[in-house]
C-alpha cells in the first residue's frame, strides 16, 4: 500500500463527525449565505440537472495511471467512472447513501451460489465504446486478466489474483499465455454474462467488482503499459488526450447512450485536469472561482486552512473524515515490546492530542482515535481501553503517565528503554507526528529514535520487510491505512490478520499473528449474515486493541472545498471522504 | 637660448609663456595608505617644436609620471595635480578634461614602452588608429583607413594594406612598435612624448626606431620628450638633457654638456654605470649604490644624499637644505651643493678617467 | 569540459609601472603580511562588522544552547487547535515574553530554542565539511599546481568534471542511500557524518582550483627554485616552502566555503536529507514552513533571516579578509 | 577549426562516459554496495503485491538481475542503437539515442526529458538575460566608482544576494508580490510559450527575477573585479592617450575585455542551470528538469535520474564548447587547439 489512498470506506451506519471529536471542530452551523459548512457531507449540495460547460480539475500530482486497470489511487477510482463502466459502483450521492452499492454495467447486483463462491453477472445490452464497439462480458473477462495477472500491470491491487480459482499451471496473464480461454475461473457463457468462481467463500464481491479494474478493456485496443493514453471509453466521456504530468481532457462520448445508464447524468461538456499544479496554487484558484475542483480530493493546504475558515468562505467548506486511520504498529517482535506490558505503557503514554496537533490538528488532522475501524466502518463499535487524560497545561496528567509507569514495571522495563519509529520521510506531518510522539514517550522514561524512509519504498523494502525491522529494532512504526474493499473485512484483514505479514510489502507490521483475531476474521468473511458480520467486525476491534499491539493516533479528516459554480456537490465516503466526481457540473 | 630649458624665471606667473611647451612647477602627489607619494615635485622645463628634450633618470625618479601628467592622464581622485602645464599657449592642469581629451592624440601623443601591452589586443591594429584619427578627424572610415594604411607605410610597415588587418599579436615586437608609433602620429601631432619607446625591443630594431622617430620628427617638425633610463638613447636622439632624481629635475643641460661635462654626482653615476665596449671589463661599470628613496619620506636635504659618495665634502649642508636648481653654466643648470671648481675637479679626476 | 585554449603571446604581459613604484619597499617587507592585512581590516568597518557576527553566531552555537529552552518541549497550550498555529502573537508567531522568536506551528516548541541549537548543527556541519574541502582541495591542488605534467593534466580534468555534474542531486542521492547502520555509526551522528563527507567533497575543486594556481605561481618563485637547486626533496619543499605560502589564500577561500557550505547544508535539509528530525536545522524549518508561509510568514522568516544573517556574516567577513591579504584579488 | 570540435566532442563524449558512469555507479552500484541485494532493490519498483514471483518478474523486466557492468553496457547500447520494449500485447520501439524507460511511469526517458526542458529552458535563459544586464551594469558603474557609497552599496547587496538561499527568496517573492500584492500569478502557473505566451511571461517574472538576483550579484562582482584590472591596462591608458572619450574607453575597450573571462563562468553557470535548478523550480513549481530530478531521486526512478544527468552534462559540454568557440571570436588571441 504505498500510497495509503482509501479506495473505499464502508460505512453502513455511522457516518460524518463522530462524537469522539476531543477538542473544538465539528461545529456545522452556517454562516453567511451559501449552502453552509458541512453541508456537503450528508446531502448533495446545489443539486443539478444543467448540462454544458467545462468541469476544470486540477491536480498537485499525476495518476499512477489512468489506466483503470493499473491504477490504485482513491480519485483515480472515483474519476475513472467519468470514462468507463465497471460491473457495479457505488450510488453517486453523499454521505451514507454513497456507500450503497449499485449496478453499473451490469443489469443488477451478482447472484451468488456454491455458498458464496460463485458470483455470476449480466451485463446491460447496447452499452457501446466511444469507437462504436458493443461491450460483452469478454471485455470484462479480460480487464480482469491483464489487470491481476500481467507482470505489466503493477500499480493495481490483485485481490482478483488473490480470490479467484488460478489455473493449473498458474495463469501467466493474456500477454504471455496467448491461450484464448485464459483464466479458467472467469467464464463468460454469452456476451452479456460473466461468471467467477471463487477460491474461498466471499461475500461481498459486489464492492470488489466495483473496483475501476472491471471496466471493460476491448483485447484488440490493449497496448499494455501504453493503454493509459489511448484508452477506449465505455462512459459518457471519452479521453482526448492524457499527457503524463501535464493535463488531461475529456469530452462526450457520442457512442454513451442515457437508456442504459440510469446513474450518470453527464452534465458537462468537457472536463479539463490540469497536473502536477502547485498546491498552494490549487488553493488559490478554487477560493478565486478560477478551478472547480482539486482532484486529489485530500483538502486544502495547511496554508489556506485560515482562509477558508473565514466567514465568507466558511459555508463552502465540508470537513469530512477520510475513512483513514492514522496508527502506530508496536511489533511484537521487537524487543522489548514482545511484552504486552510493554506494549499498554506505550498505549498509556502516547500523546495523541500531540499527534493529532501534529498532524494538522482536529479539523485538518483528524479526530482522536481510541479503536483500529474508524467511525465511518461498519462495526464501528466506540470504547477506549487506554484512556488518556491531558493536564491543564497540555501533555498527559500524572495519573495518565503513572499507569504507564505501572505497566514498564510490569514489563521489567521501570526506567523505561529505547526503540526506534519509523516514519515516511516525504511526508513532514507524519515525521512531525513521530517527534510528537517522541516526546511524550520521554517523559516514562521511553526513548525511541525516529528513523525515516521514503514513502515509495516503506512497505516494500523498510518497515514491511519483517527480517529489516528485526534486523534494526524498529519498535514502532507509524501508517495510515484505509480499506481496500468495503468492509471491516477488508479493513482489518490486512493490518492484523496473520495471513498478512509477508517476507515483502506487508502491511500488518505489527507483525501480529493471534490465533483468536485470525479465526475471528475468517469466520466472521465467510458469514452471509450481514448483520452477524458487521457486529463480529466491532469485536474483532476489541480483541486486537486487547493485545495494545496498534496505537490507534487519529480518524483523518479534510477541509474541502467546494466552490460555488460548482453542481451535484457531495462528500462520496464510497472513495474516502472526497467529493463523488460522477455527476458533478458547472452552473 | 633658444630650445629647451627649464622656466624658473617665469614659474609661478600664469602668464602664456612664448614658448612651445612649458611646464611650471609641476606637482604630482598621491596620497596612498603610507602616505603622500610625491611622485613630481616641482618640475619645471620648457620645449620648442622641432626640438628633443631626453629626459633620464632611473624607474621611479617621476618619468613616466610626469609624461603621464602632461597627457592628463592621470586619475584626478587619487592624483594630485599642480603647478601649469602650458602647451601652444593653453593651460592643461587646470583646463576641463574635455578640453585636455580634444588636445590628446591630436595635439599631443604618446608612444608607449611595451606595444603589446599597450595596444588592445582585440582590435586589428589598423582599426585602432582609424579610431584614432577618426576621434580628431571627421572622415568616413573609408578615408581612415586609406589613411591608417598611409601611416603604416610611412613606419615602414611592408605590405601595409595587408598588416592594417591584422591583431597586435601578429606583429613582431618592432613592427608593432612602428603600429604604435603610427596610431600615435596619426592626427600630425605637435607634441611627441615617447615613453622608453625601445625598452622592449631588440638592440638592432632599436636602432631602427630611434632613426624612425628622428625621421618622423623631422618630417613633422613635432617637439619631443623621449622618456628612458637609457642614456645611450639620449646622446642618439636628444637635443637636451633632463636629469629626475626622486621626482625632481637635478640636473639640466645640452647634450654635449651632459656627456662631456655633467655637474651632477648622479648624473656621473649614471654615466658610470653606462656600459661601454671600449674599456676594460673589470673597471666597466661603477653602479650607483644603494637604492632609489621612498618617495614618501624623501631624504632630508639633498635626496641623493645617502648614495652620494661626496656627501661629506660639504658638512652638514647636503642633509639638512636642499639645493635649488641654479645655472652654473650658461644652459647648464645643476642642484647640487658642491662648489663648481670642485665638481669640475672631481669629474676631470675621478670620474671621466674611469667611464 | 575545459578548453585547451592557448592565449598566444600573452605570456610577455609587462606590469604597468605602477603608479607607487618608488614607495619604498623596504619599509613595506618590515612588516609582516599579517600585520598589514590587520592594518587593512581594522579600517574595513563592514568586514569587521561580519566578524563580530561570525564571532557572536560562533560564540551562540558553542554557549547558547545551555541557556535556551528545551528546544524540543512541546507547548501546545499556546497553539489554536483550529487553525494549528499559536494563539497569540504578531502574525500568530507565538511571540511572547518566554518565547522571544514565537513557538512553532503545530507544537508549540520555542522557535529561539530551535534556531539556536539550529545554529550549532549549521556551523557545525558548515566548518567540518569545509575543513574536509580544504584538505582535499589544498593536497589536490599543490600536486597539480607542483607536479604539473600529467599529474596536473589528471587531476584539473576532474575538477572541470566535477564542475560538470549536477552535485546537489548526487548530495541527495548519496544521503539517502546511506542506511541507518552503515559504518557502525546510526542516527544523526551518521547524518551528520554523511553530511560532512558529501558536502566536503563535492567543494573540493573550488579550493583546489585556486590553490593549484597559487602553486603554479609559487613553484616558479626563486626560493622554491633555490631550495630545489640545492636538492631538496620534494616532499620538504612542498611541506616547508610551499605549505606556508598558501596560509593566506587557504584561510581566505575557507573563510568564503563556510557560506556556501552552510547554504548547501540547508539546502539539503531543505530538500529533507539534513540532521534527523527532532534536531532543528534551519533548512528543515523552512521546509514546514513551505506549506504555511501564507498564513503564518513568520516561520519563514525566522530560520530564513538565520540562514541570511549567518550567510552574509561570513561573505563580509571572508570578502573583508580577502581585500586585506591580496588587495590585487579584490 | 574542425578539427578542434571534432577533437572537442570527441572530449565530450569522453566527459558523458564518465559522468554516465558515475552516475550509474552511484544509483546502481551503491545501493548494493551498501548491502542491498538485487531482490530489495527490485522491491521498490514491483508494485503494491511484492510476491517473491513478482519481484523476480520485475528483475527480470527492468534488467536488475544482471550485473551493474551489464546494466551499464546494455545502457550504453540502447542510446546508440536503440531498444525494444514490451509494453504487454504490443513492443515498443525505443529509438537511438534510447535513455531507457521510467522505473515508476514506464515512460521513455527521453520524452520525458524534451517535454521538461523548455521549461527548464525557459525559467535559465530568462533569468540569464536578468542577470547578464542586472550585473554588468551593476559592476561597471561600481567599478567606475570604485569606493563610493553606490560601489559600496552595490557591493554590500550583491552579498546579501548570494548569501539568501533561493528557496526563502523565493517564498518572500511569492508571499509578496503574488499573495499580498496579488501582481503575478502564484508557483506552479508555469505554462509554455506556446499555449499561452502571456501566462508564460507572467509566471516566469518572479523565478527570473529571483534566480537572476542570485546571479547578478555574483557577476556584479565579477565584472567589478574585472573591470578594476582591465582599467589598469596599457592598452586603456593608450585609449584615453588618442584622446577617446570616457564612455568609448569603458565600453569600448575596457568592458569588452574585461567581459570574456565572464563568458567562461557564464557558460559553466548556464549550463548546470539547463540541466534543471532544483531549488527554483520545486519553490516555484515549474515543472522543469530540476523537479523532475528531485521527484526521481525520490522515487528511486533511476532511469529517469541517469537521464537528467546526462542532460545536464550534455548542456554543460555543449555549452562550455559554444563558449570556447565564442572566445575564439571575441578574442583573437585565442587559437583552437
Amino acid at each position: 500500500m504505498n500510497k495509503m489512498r482509501p479506495i473505499v470506506v464502508f460505512a453502513a451506519g455511522v457516518v460524518a463527525a463522530s462524537g469522539l471529536a476531543a477538542c473544538g471542530g465539528g461545529d456545522s452551523g452556517s454562516s453567511g449565505s451559501g449552502p453552509g459548512y458541512n453541508a456537503g457531507v450528508n446531502a448533495v449540495v446545489n443539486k443539478s440537472d444543467k448540462k454544458g460547460g467545462t468541469l476544470k480539475f486540477a491536480h498537485s500530482d499525476d495518476w499512477d495511471s489512468p489506466d483503470p486497470g493499473n491504477t490504485y489511487y482513491a480519485f483515480s477510482q472515483n474519476f475513472s467512472r467519468l470514462y468507463g463502466r465497471g460491473l457495479t459502483t457505488f450510488k453517486p450521492g453523499a454521505g451514507k447513501e454513497s456507500l450503497e452499492v449499485v449496478p453499473d454495467l451490469a443489469a443488477d447486483l451478482g447472484t451468488s451460489s456454491d455458498g458464496g463462491k460463485t458470483w455470476t453477472y449480466k451485463l446491460r445490452t447496447g452499452v457501446k465504446y466511444d469507437d462504436g464497439g458493443t461491450v460483452t462480458s469478454k471485455d470484462v473477462k479480460y480487464a480482469v486478466e491483464r489487470s491481476n495477472f500481467t507482470k505489466e500491470m503493477q500499480l493495481g491491487p490483485k485481490y482478483f489474483k488473490q480470490y479467484l480459482v488460478d489455473n493449473k499451471p498458474a495463469y501467466k496473464g493474456p500477454y504471455e499465455d496467448k491461450n484464448d480461454e485464459g483464466l479458467k475461473s472467469i467464464e463468460t457463457p454469452d456476451d452479456q454474462t460473466i461468471v467467477f468462481h471463487l477460491k474461498e467463500p466471499f461475500a461481498e464481491f459486489d464492492y470488489l467488482v466495483a473496483m475501476s479494474q472491471t471496466i471493460p478493456v476491448p483485447k484488440a485496443k490493449d497496448t499494455g503499459t501504453k493503454y493509459e493514453s489511448a484508452i477506449v471509453s465505455s462512459g459518457p466521456y471519452k479521453v482526448d488526450n492524457y499527457t503524463r504530468g501535464k493535463s488531461m481532457s475529456l469530452s462526450r462520448n457520442p457512442n454513451w447512450n442515457q437508456s442504459t445508464d440510469p446513474i450518470r447524468k453527464a452534465l458537462p461538456d468537457k472536463i479539463e485536469v490540469q497536473l502536477k499544479q502547485n498546491a498552494d496554487d490549487i488553493d488559490q484558484r478554487l477560493l478565486a472561482g478560477t478551478l472547480d475542483m482539486d482532484a486529489a480530493g485530500v483538502g486544502v493546504q495547511s496554508g489556506t486552512q485560515p482562509k477558508v475558515l473565514a466567514a465568507d468562505q466558511k459555508p463552502y467548506v465540508d470537513n469530512p473524515v477520510q475513512g483513514f486511520l492514522r496508527f502506530m504498529s508496536l511489533n511484537v517482535n521487537v524487543k522489548p515490546l514482545d511484552n504486552v506490558h510493554c506494549r499498554i505503557a506505550v498505549q498509556y503514554a502516547t500523546d495523541k492530542v500531540a499527534a493529532q496537533t501534529a498532524y494538522g490538528g482536529p479539523l485538518a488532522g483528524g479526530d482522536l482515535a481510541t479503536t483500529v475501524l474508524p467511525p465511518s466502518v461498519d462495526g464501528y463499535t466506540k470504547f477506549d481501553l487506554y484512556p488518556q487524560k491531558q493536564a491543564s497545561g497540555g501533555g498527559l496528567d500524572e495519573a495518565t503517565l503513572a499507569k504507564a509507569k505501572q505497566e514498564l514495571q510490569a514489563c521489567g522495563q521501570p526506567n523505561g528503554f529505547t526503540t526506534k519509529i519509523s516514519a515516511r520521510s516525504d511526508r513532514p506531518k507524519e515525521v512531525a507526528m513521530a517527534q510528537a510522539i517522541q516526546q511524550s514517550l520521554a517523559k516514562v522514561g521511553i526513548k525511541v529514535n525516529i528513523v525515516q524512509f521514503p514513502a515509495g519504498d516503506y512497505f516494500n523494502k523498510y518497515v514491511g520487510v519483517p527480517k529489516y525491522v528485526h534486523d534494526h529494532g524498529i519498535g514502532m512504526m507509524i501508517m495510515a491505512w484505509a480499506a481496500d474493499w468495503p468492509t471491516g473485512y477488508g479493513f482489518l484483514a490486512q493490518i492484523v490478520h496473520g495471513d498478512a505479514i509477508k517476507p515483502s510489502g506487508g502491511n500488518n507490521l505489527a507483525e501480529l499473528n493471534d490465533p483468536t483475531v485470525n479465526k475471528a476474521l475468517n469466520d466472521a468473511i465467510a458469514n452471509t449474515d450481514k448483520a452477524a458480520r458487521t457486529k463480529a467486525y466491532g469485536e474483532i476491534d476489541k480483541l486486537v486493541m486487547g493485545t495494545a499491539a496498534e496505537v490507534p493516533l487519529v480518524y483523518a479528516k479534510a477541509l474541502m472545498y467546494r466552490p460555488k459554480r460548482v453542481t451535484n456537490a457531495g462528500i462520496t465516503y464510497a472513495y474516502g471522504g472526497m467529493y463523488d466526481y460522477l455527476n458533478m457540473g458547472v452552473e | 637660448m633658444t630650445g629647451t630649458a627649464p622656466a624658473a624665471d617665469t614659474a609661478g606667473t600664469g602668464e602664456a609663456p612664448t614658448s612651445f611647451l612649458e611646464v611650471r612647477d609641476l606637482k604630482i602627489h598621491f596620497p596612498t595608505d603610507d602616505g603622500l607619494v610625491k611622485s613630481v615635485d616641482g618640475l619645471s622645463f620648457q620645449l620648442e617644436r622641432g626640438r628633443t628634450l631626453g629626459i633620464v633618470g632611473e624607474s621611479g625618479s617621476g618619468k613616466s609620471v610626469t609624461s603621464l601628467g602632461i597627457l592628463g592622464l592621470h586619475n584626478k581622485r587619487n592624483a594630485n595635480v599642480s603647478g601649469e602645464i602650458w602647451l601652444n599657449g593653453k593651460e592643461l592642469v587646470n583646463a576641463s578634461q574635455t578640453e585636455v581629451r580634444r588636445l590628446r592624440g591630436r595635439d599631443m601623443a604618446m608612444i608607449f614602452q611595451d606595444p603589446l601591452s599597450a595596444m588592445h589586443p582585440f582590435y586589428t591594429v589598423g582599426a585602432q588608429i582609424i579610431e584614432a584619427y577618426r576621434v580628431h578627424n571627421d572622415v568616413s572610415k573609408q578615408v581612415a583607413r586609406k589613411h591608417a594604411i598611409d601611416m603604416l607605410g610611412r613606419v615602414g610597415i611592408p605590405k601595409p594594406d595587408k598588416r592594417v588587418d591584422d591583431y597586435p599579436h601578429q606583429f613582431s615586437g618592432g613592427m608593432r612598435q612602428r603600429a604604435m608609433i603610427a596610431m600615435a602620429l596619426s592626427c600630425d601631432p605637435e607634441l611627441l612624448i615617447a615613453d622608453e619607446p625601445t625598452t622592449a625591443l631588440d638592440v638592432t630594431v632599436q636602432a631602427q626606431i630611434l632613426d624612425l622617430i628622428r625621421d618622423l620628427q623631422q618630417e613633422f617638425n613635432s617637439a619631443v620628450i623621449m622618456i628612458t633610463h637609457d642614456l645611450g638613447v639620449v646622446a642618439e636622439l636628444s637635443d637636451d638633457i633632463l636629469v629626475m632624481y626622486a621626482g625632481r629635475c637635478v640636473e639640466y643641460a645640452s647634450v654635449g654638456d651632459a656627456f662631456h661635462q655633467p655637474l651632477h654626482p648622479y648624473t656621473w653615476g649614471l654615466l658610470g654605470s653606462m656600459p661601454r665596449l671600449d674599456r676594460e671589463r673589470s673597471e666597466r661599470l661603477m653602479p650607483i649604490k644603494g637604492s632609489p628613496p621612498s618617495l614618501i619620506n624623501v631624504p632630508s636635504g639633498c635626496a641623493f644624499h645617502p648614495r652620494c659618495p661626496y656627501k661629506d665634502l660639504n658638512g652638514e649642508k647636503c642633509w639638512t637644505e636642499r639645493p635649488e636648481l641654479v645655472e652654473a653654466e650658461p644652459g647648464h643648470k645643476a642642484a647640487c651643493h658642491l662648489p663648481q671648481d670642485k665638481k669640475r675637479k672631481i669629474w676631470t679626476d675621478e670620474i671621466r678617467p674611469k667611464l | 569540459m575545459a578548453a585547451p585554449i592557448e592565449v598566444t603571446g600573452s605570456d610577455t604581459e609587462a606590469q604597468p609601472e605602477a603608479v607607487l613604484a618608488g614607495v619604498d619597499g623596504k619599509k613595506i617587507q618590515g612588516r609582516s603580511l599579517g600585520q598589514i592585512a590587520w592594518m587593512r581590516l581594522k579600517r574595513d568597518k563592514v568586514a569587521l562588522t561580519g566578524a563580530l557576527v561570525v564571532i557572536v553566531l560562533i560564540l551562540i552555537a558553542i554557549f547558547g544552547p545551555f541557556f535556551t529552552q528545551n528546544p524540543l518541549t512541546y507547548h501546545q497550550n499556546l497553539i489554536d487547535p483550529t487553525y494549528n498555529r499559536p494563539k497569540t502573537g504578531f502574525w500568530h508567531s507565538g511571540i511572547s515574553g518566554d518565547h522571544w522568536l514565537g513557538v512553532e506551528p503545530g507544537t508549540g516548541r520555542d522557535m529561539l530554542a530551535r534556531i539556536v541549537h539550529g545554529a550549532r548543527i549549521s556551523l557545525l556541519v558548515s566548518f567540518l565539511a569545509t575543513l574536509v574541502s580544504v584538505v582535499i582541495g589544498t593536497v589536490m591542488g599543490i600536486i597539480a599546481g607542483y607536479f604539473g605534467g600529467w599529474v596536473d593534466y589528471t587531476i584539473s580534468r576532474a575538477m572541470d568534471a566535477f564542475l560538470a555534474f549536477p552535485l546537489l542531486l548526487f548530495a541527495i542521492a548519496l544521503v539517502g542511500v546511506v542506511s541507518d547502520g552503515a559504518f557502525g555509526f546510526s542516527g544523526n551522528g551518521l547524518r551528520i557524518g554523511v553530511l560532512v563527507m558529501v558536502i566536503g567533497f563535492f567543494n573540493w575543486p573550488y579550493i583546489g582550483r585556486i590553490i593549484r594556481g597559487q602553486t603554479l605561481s609559487l613553484r616558479e618563485r626563486e626560493f622554491v627554485d633555490a631550495a630545489r637547486s640545492m636538492g631538496a626533496r620534494n616532499s620538504y619543499v612542498l611541506f616547508k616552502e610551499v605549505l606556508p605560502n598558501l596560509v593566506a589564500p587557504i584561510l581566505v577561500y575557507s573563510t568564503l566555503l563556510i557560506p556556501t557550505n552552510i547554504l548547501f547544508e540547508a539546502a539539503l535539509s531543505f530538500l529533507g536529507v539534513g540532521v534527523i528530525p527532532p534536531t532543528p536545522s534551519w533548512g528543515g524549518m523552512l521546509t514546514l514552513a513551505v506549506p504555511i508561509y501564507s498564513s503564518d510568514p513568520m516561520y519563514m522568516i525566522i530560520p530564513g533571516m538565520a540562514i541570511f544573517i549567518t550567510v552574509l556574516a561570513f561573505n563580509l567577513f571572508g570578502d573583508g579578509l580577502r581585500d586585506a591579504l591580496d588587495p590585487r584579488a579584490k | 577549426m574542425f578539427a578542434y570540435i571534432i577533437r572537442r566532442l570527441i572530449g565530450a563524449v569522453l566527459m558523458l562516459l564518465l559522468v554516465s558512469l558515475v552516475t550509474f555507479g552511484i544509483f546502481f552500484w551503491l545501493p548494493k554496495l551498501a548491502g542491498q541485494t538485487t531482490d530489495q532493490i527490485a522491491a521498490s519498483y514491483v508494485g503494491k503485491a511484492p510476491t517473491a514471483e513478482a519481484i523476480q518478474d520485475t528483475k527480470e523486466r527492468l534488467g536488475l538481475d544482471k550485473p551493474v557492468v551489464v546494466q551499464y553496457g546494455s545502457y550504453l547500447k540502447a542510446i546508440v542503437v536503440g531498444k525494444d520494449y514490451k509494453a504487454g500485447p504490443v513492443t515498443d520501439h525505443c529509438p537511438a539515442p534510447c535513455l531507457g524507460y521510467s522505473f515508476r511511469s514506464s515512460q521513455p526517458v527521453l520524452e520525458t526529458l524534451l517535454d521538461r526542458a523548455p521549461a527548464t529552458a525557459s525559467l535559465a535563459l530568462g533569468a540569464a538575460v536578468f542577470w547578464l544586464i542586472g550585473g554588468i551594469v551593476t559592476g561597471v558603474v561600481s567599478a567606475l566608482r570604485r569606493g563610493s557609497l553606490w560601489d559600496r552599496a552595490a557591493m554590500i547587496i550583491a552579498l546579501s544576494g548570494v548569501s539568501l538561499p533561493i528557496y526563502f527568496t523565493g517564498l518572500v517573492s511569492l508571499a509578496l508580490f503574488s499573495y499580498t500584492l496579488k501582481i503575478f500569478p502564484g508557483g506552479g502557473s508555469y505554462k509554455p510559450i506556446t499555449e499561452d505566451p502571456v501566462m508564460w511571461f507572467q509566471s516566469l517574472v518572479l523565478p527570473w527575477v529571483t534566480l537572476a538576483f542570485l546571479y547578478a550579484a555574483m557577476y556584479a562582482r565579477l565584472t567589478r573585479a574585472g573591470m578594476l584590472e582591465t582599467m589598469n591596462e596599457d592598452y586603456i591608458r593608450t585609449a584615453r592617450a588618442k584622446g577617446l572619450s570616457e564612455t568609448t574607453v569603458v565600453t569600448k575597450h575596457a568592458l569588452r575585455a574585461s567581459l570574456t573571462p565572464i563568458l567562461t563562468i557564464f557558460g559553466l553557470d548556464l549550463g548546470l542551470l539547463l540541466g534543471g535548478a532544483v531549488l527554483t523550480e520545486s519553490t516555484f513549481g515549474i515543472p522543469g528538469l530540476g523537479q523532475l530530478a528531485i521527484s526521481s531521486i525520490n522515487s528511486g526512478d533511476l532511469p529517469m535520474v541517469l537521464g537528467v544527468t546526462l542532460i545536464t552534462s550534455v548542456s554543460i559540454v555543449g555549452i562550455n564548447l559554444i563558449v570556447d568557440l565564442l572566445y575564439a571570436i571575441v578574442d583573437p588571441r585565442v587559437r583552437l587547439g
